[in-house]
């Protein structure tokens, strides 16, 4: 029993990571129906970001709450503007492009942002400054739950609440909705659809960049390869709780999660991810649309 | 040439790309040494390059503007030359009598690419089902070759078809349960199939001998002749070109038949498919199926060119670039596609003298050939059943 | 008239989570026969026509068709749409649906492969067979884009055309699959005067010429009464009169539920 | 687009037709440089490029100068054959390639051309011990030899009785702890209790640890690289698990012991002899930091020996003769940052031994 438990904590902080990528994924893709490959990319970019002026501030003896606070804030800046950017180079011309046009385009942009980093900085792993403080009330528990993983599971609760609340209640996430359900009718309407990509593209970012200074200070480690692998997982946990959908998002990252982890626990680690694609498959049989995902019907 | 206004505007982009790059590119730690190098000189080029870019692309667009739009769809909706057609093939054949075997091989690859994005061509560009795991076709293909050679003795010519067969049961396989899917759930299942495949062949080491992979496949014989190392080169170019040559003529033929046209009409619009009386079902899986067939035969023909297999070969991104070849080239487009396959396989390999810049180089022209050319290089062309035969009552 | 029955609705019934669609509806259709559905926006015509076509499988009842060239009756309920085109009967749409990237006498040809059986391999080889079967195909095709005036715009792909041309083509290809009954949801939404008229006189054409049963659901009231011999109204799912174009002009139960005071 | 293509290749080649001049010495160094293996090739071709270009400044060798010619192939098979053939008509030496796989694929094509091709970390068995590939060489000791080592210290000194081995699933990690496992159920005294791999670049490791503390062992050893081997110590000491964590080299790296920080203390790995005191070591890591501004990567130290290996062979051999080099490799004792080195009949290294490390105090030190 106490295995099972374990297993599934740990799935559940797995399933945490995958979500907070997920969500800037899911997110961007439910208002405009992008695939957005290079949003991995934007995670790992803001974790170099991070590791960087982390490092400038250490080297002047700035306190590690400080050091946390700036080099962050600065790494979720820097994120939204390369959103911002990357939107508005590879994907805005492209507006009107066949469907698989913009998939192209963002697969291009993320091998160059890949090697971009790689050149620009380094090939090898780099070590990930512990950015996150101790905190005193987790003593008692650290051998269960690390600062880092406690900090990624509130937070992907927290961003997963306040994002449904924007766009649920607020008036850019009116406009948001509007724009994903009918781009020509929101422009008639009088809404600005390039203002409302690109505060979405930003916020997708922001989102990203969360997740790369968490995760990346848990694992303790950054490369330029990371953004690759973590967007994948994260794409595939969007699309299991029904891409398009934020609380999905996170339920398809944690069913994701405790997949892989209840695999390797009971079955073997050598098949982690054949289960958890099978599982992914095994739903979309049954249910196309995905877990929360909404059906469409297609009106006759 | 340029108003101030102009400049003006390039140079507060060059600006914003200043402040973008600054951190990873001035700033250059040493995580070993806790040492910080500030390379100032890089954000000067940087500022300078996005400068002239962004004016190149400013004069390229006003250019633009004062060509019609006729001149701007050059390529689009016309045949191409038979004199073009005929200089192509007889620069294909003299080919491995002009230049080195290294050119050949490279060359081979690119044919063979030709070959995976035609038959990649049928799922995506003509049945419209986004497929990201055509790799594992390949691999499977690739697979069949090097494990029938190596416990049965099978030979390469006979290990063509039965690697064609399990591929399009393995096509079949996979179509089944994404019949119901669309779109981007279309994608990520055929991914997740991809990942699936490499992951057995990684993992299942009785079957497959694992990373390590399987060595010293034999090459293609003529006819039981073996050929030197050095003529085998040319020889599997051979094999390459008739594949190609091949591939051309049978998706040429099956594009515009009664499965093609279905398949096309499947990718309009399903339900008006499906009161046509056309069988959704059949449709599909015949996609799959054939697509898979034709990866299957070049991954045979990839054991053999390589002798040495192994799972690393068959990654996503290996799909990834199959799919760019497909799309680049301009959906259900034969000569889009061909164009698509020499500039991204002959690209990174002739970028070799650029070094590390190359992959940034081929990742750009990705991103700029897809925006200047959105519905890719060459669009499709109309077949005109003009001069079809004559009806016999 | 001749009165050999071509479908039989017995007791259909459809629903959607809670919502009745369709409340036991009992429609019968004979040969040669032109019948219009008419009904307010939401009677459920469509959803008929969707229950006739095997886009939805009905909650309850059951559709027969009896092909009048074999006479043989069969139960269609359940059957997919592509099995119920190949039996006799074919559909147009109300938001046009057609291969808009394909050409147009492509997309007739779509409609006549139902009745071809070259396979993929015959796709490959090419034998006489199949080219002679390729080339009925192509002047079958042909001969339907004359019928319908399109064979001027045979090489444009079908989203260049117009829209009436557009609503044309989708009967074209609807014919092409050789129905013995013809439905055609809303042909007229949205033409014009004069593209209504013309499209009056072809359907008059195909039903002389072609002699088979059209089965349309439309607003345009000149239209109904002027082409259809029979009359179904439907209200809130249910069918609520029938008889001629003349009857239901007086039938008060209709002028109450649907043509209002303006009558 | 077909003149661009055209002209494009009349470029290359006349570009390489310039090099196939016999006036120079050309050494082809493929290898890893891009994708996400590049870290394991990088170093190498620094370490030929330091080399070669002090034995140009001090007059070249036999008169003439080296030329060198790096090619990417991103440790894939298929890429490797290309670099092969691209480099096998206008080079007299190979240093390379970064993988055993890639490796293996390109193998063929110089072992028909007759080139000595010198890898500084293909460490599969198969390449040497086969004796297929008689114009092979390599300056690090192949994975049998290290996993020998893992498990005899395991077995003798640590007195391990139940022994886990995981792995990356990669060519190097699943290769090196399938032999590991076989030298276990060999010896017999031990029993594995766990074999399994890991997908490397995943975001967290505690489900497999939690499994390998349900099996508790007395020892782990580890088939792969550092980057995962940081987050499992790590997981294992959370978890207080106190089973003994063994690498190989591609363990034994600086960067392990950053990344770990505290939790490294105590790892062991194998990996090639202590050579940080030698003289040629100090200098060939100054001359690193000099040109590139770095430290020394993953196999920096192999490249540049077998870079000065292949210098002195053509010096003892008085040419570029396939045979005489041969020779010349197998008799002749070089001095080089790993250790005076020369080559047995098979084409591994002889007298750059290797030893067991353990982490103390954030440094390797040699367990005697």
């Amino acid at each position: 029993m106490e295995y099972f438990l374990e297993l599934l904590l740990s799935g559940l902080i797995r399933g945490s990571i995958y979500a907070l990528i997920a969500l800037g994924y899911t997110m961007v893709y439910g208002i405009i129906e992008l695939i957005n490959f290079a949003h991995g990319e934007i995670y790992m970019i803001s974790a170099f970001i991070a590791l960087i002026f982390a490092s400038v501030l250490n080297a002047y003896g700035l306190n590690s709450l400080a050091t946390f606070a700036i080099a962050s804030s600065l790494a979720i800046v820097y994120a939204a503007a390369y959103g911002f950017t990357l939107e508005k180079l590879a994907y805005k011309p492209l507006r009107n492009a066949p469907r698989l046009s913009p998939l192209i385009s963002a697969i291009g942009l993320s091998i160059v942002l890949q090697n971009y980093v790689m050149l620009a900085q380094t090939s090898s792993f780099v070590p990930f400054p512990n950015l996150i403080p101790d905190f005193a009330f987790l003593n008692s528990i650290s051998h269960i739950l690390f600062p880092s993983e406690f900090l990624i599971l509130v937070i992907t609760t927290i961003v997963m609440i306040i994002l449904t609340i924007v766009i649920k209640y607020t008036k850019i996430g009116k406009a948001m909705r509007a724009v994903a359900q009918d781009r020509m009718m929101a422009m008639l309407l009088g809404i600005n659809i390039n203002y409302i990509i690109s505060v979405t593209f930003i916020i997708g970012s922001c989102l990203a960049a969360i997740g790369g200074v968490l995760i990346a200070s848990h694992i303790g480690q950054i490369n330029f390869f990371i953004g690759f692998i973590a967007g994948i997982k994260a794409f595939t946990a969007a699309v299991l709780g029904g891409i398009g959908n934020i609380p999905g998002a996170v339920l398809g990252s944690i069913i994701l999660g405790c997949t892989e982890s209840f695999a390797t626990g009971y079955v073997s680690s050598d098949y982690e991810d054949v289960f958890a694609f099978a599982i992914l498959v095994l739903l979309l049989i049954f249910r196309p649309e995905g877990i929360l995902g909404k059906k469409r019907d297609q009106k006759v | 040439m340029f108003s101030f206004k102009e400049i003006k505007k390039s140079f507060l982009i060059s600006l914003w790309f200043m402040f973008l790059t600054f951190p990873l590119m001035v700033i250059k730690i040493n995580p070993e040494t806790h040492s910080i190098l500030w390379e100032w000189k890089n954000m000067l080029w940087v500022g300078i390059g996005t400068f002239c870019i962004s004016l190149l692309v400013r004069f390229y667009q006003a250019r633009n503007k004062k060509k019609s739009l006729s001149k701007k769809l050059f390529f689009a909706d016309r045949k191409i030359p038979t004199s073009v057609i005929v200089a192509f093939l007889f620069f294909s054949i003299i080919f491995p009598f002009l230049f080195s075997n290294y050119h050949v091989n490279i060359m081979t690859t690119a044919l063979m690419y030709i070959v995976l994005g035609l038959g990649l061509n049928i799922i995506v560009g003509l049945a419209g089902l986004l497929n990201l795991g055509y790799a594992a076709f390949y691999a499977i293909g690739a697979y069949s070759y090097a494990l029938l050679n190596y416990h049965f003795g099978i030979g390469f010519w006979l290990a063509i078809p039965i690697a064609a067969l399990l591929s399009a049961l393995a096509g079949i396989l996979l179509g089944f349960p994404v019949l119901r899917l669309r779109g981007d759930y279309l994608a990520i299942v055929t991914l997740c199939f991809g990942t699936i495949i490499r992951l057995i062949l990684e993992n299942w080491d009785e079957l497959t001998f694992g990373p390590s992979g399987i060595s010293q496949i034999p090459r293609p014989t003529f006819f039981g002749i073996e050929f030197s190392p050095h003529n085998v080169t040319t020889y599997i170019y051979f094999i390459a070109l008739g594949f190609v040559f091949f591939t051309i003529f049978m998706v040429n033929r099956l594009k515009h038949s009664k499965i093609g046209r279905e398949w096309q009409a499947l990718r309009e619009d399903e339900i008006a498919c499906e009161a046509m009386g056309v069988d959704k079902t059949k449709t599909k899986l015949s996609a799959f199926a054939l697509g898979a067939t034709w990866a299957g035969m070049m991954g045979v023909l990839f054991a053999a060119k390589t002798t040495f297999i192994n799972p690393a070969s068959f990654t996503f991104i290996e799909s990834v670039i199959m799919l760019s070849i497909v799309v680049l080239g301009g959906m259900g487009s034969i000569s889009g596609i061909i164009i698509a396959a020499l500039i991204l396989i002959l690209l990174p390999e002739y970028l070799r003298e650029l070094g590390n810049y190359r992959m940034i180089v081929f990742g750009l022209s990705m991103v700029v050939i897809i925006i200047f050319k959105p519905h890719g290089l060459i669009g499709n062309v109309k077949k005109n059943y003009k001069t079809d035969y004559d009806v016999s009552q | 008239m001749s009165h050999n029955k071509i479908l039989e609705i017995q007791n259909l019934s459809m629903e959607f989570g809670g919502l009745q669609a369709l409340d036991s509806i009992n429609i019968t259709f004979y040969e040669k026969e032109v019948v219009a559905i008419i009904g307010p926006n939401g009677a459920g015509k469509t959803t008929l026509f969707n229950c006739i076509t095997g886009v939805y499988v009905p909650t309850r009842g059951n559709i027969f068709i009896q092909n009048p060239y074999t006479q043989m009756k069969e139960k269609i309920n359940g059957l997919k749409p592509n099995i119920i085109t190949r039996k006799g009967m074919a559909r147009t749409f109300q938001n046009i649906r057609l291969f808009k990237n394909m050409t147009v006498l492509e997309n007739v040809m779509i409609g006549r492969h139902c009745h071809a059986k070259a396979g993929i391999i015959s796709a490959m080889v090419r034998s006489k067979k199949t080219r002679d079967e390729e080339a009925r195909i192509i002047h079958d095709s042909r001969e339907l884009l004359k019928k319908v005036n399109l064979v001027d715009e045979q090489y444009e792909y079908a989203k260049n055309l117009s829209y009436g041309y557009q609503k044309r083509l989708e009967i074209a290809r609807a014919l092409a699959t050789k129905p013995f009954l013809l439905l055609l949801d809303e042909p007229a939404a949205g033409m014009n005067s004069k593209e209504t008229a013309e499209l009056m006189d072809l359907l008059k054409e195909i039903k002389k010429d072609l002699h088979i049963a059209l089965l349309l659901i439309d607003h345009d009231m000149h239209f109904i009464m002027n082409l259809s011999e029979k009359i179904f109204v439907m209200d809130y799912g249910k069918k609520i009169a029938e008889g001629t174009p003349e009857e239901i002009q007086k039938n008060p139960l209709v002028i109450k539920a649907y043509l209002g005071e303006n009558i | 687009m077909k003149n661009t293509i055209l002209s494009l290749i009349l470029v290359c080649f006349v570009s390489v037709g310039a090099f196939a001049k016999s006036d120079v010495i050309t050494i082809g160094v493929p290898g890893s440089y891009s994708g996400d293996l590049a870290s394991y090739g990088i170093p190498t071709k620094q370490a030929v490029e330091l080399v070669v270009n002090k034995v140009n400044k001090s007059g070249g060798l036999l008169g003439k100068k080296i030329v060198m010619l790096p090619e990417d192939e991103m440790c894939k098979p298929e890429l490797a054959t290309n670099a092969a053939m691209k480099l096998t008509p206008m080079v007299n030496f190979i240093i390379g390639h970064t993988c055993s796989g890639a490796t293996k694929a390109a193998l063929e094509h110089y072992k028909d051309a007759h080139i000595i091709t010198i890898s500084p970390s293909a460490t599969n068995t198969d390449l040497t011990v086969s004796g297929d590939y008689p114009n092979f060489f390599r300056t690090i000791a192949h994975d049998d030899a290290q996993a020998m080592l893992q498990v005899t210290f395991a077995i003798n000194h640590l007195k391990a009785k139940k022994i886990a081995i995981i792995h990356d699933k990669g060519d190097y990690g699943k290769g090196a702890a399938t032999l590991a496992k076989n030298h276990i159920e060999k010896n017999g005294q031990a029993t594995v209790v766990l074999f399994e791999g890991i997908t490397p670049g995943a975001v967290d490791y505690s489900a497999i640890v939690q499994k390998i503390k349900k099996v508790n062992p007395d020892v782990v050893i580890w088939g792969g690289y550092h980057p995962e081997a940081a987050k499992i110590v790590a997981l294992m000491k959370k978890k207080k698990i106190m089973a003994a964590f063994i690498g190989a080299d591609g363990l034994k790296d600086e960067t392990f012991i950053k990344t770990a920080q505290k939790n490294a203390e105590g790892v062991y790995a194998s990996g090639p002899r202590d050579v940080s005191q030698r003289a040629l070591t100090i200098q060939a890591k100054k001359e690193l930091k000099d040109t590139f501004g770095v430290e020394p990567g993953a196999f920096f130290l192999e490249g540049y020996s077998a870079t000065l290996a292949i210098i002195n062979a053509v010096k003892k051999a008085g040419s570029t003769d396939y045979d005489k080099v041969k020779k010349a490799l197998t008799t002749t004792t070089v001095d080089t940052p790993i250790g005076d080195i020369r080559f047995n009949a098979k084409g591994d290294v002889i007298g750059a031994g290797f030893s067991m490390y353990q982490v103390k105090d954030g440094k390797f030190v040699e367990v005697k």
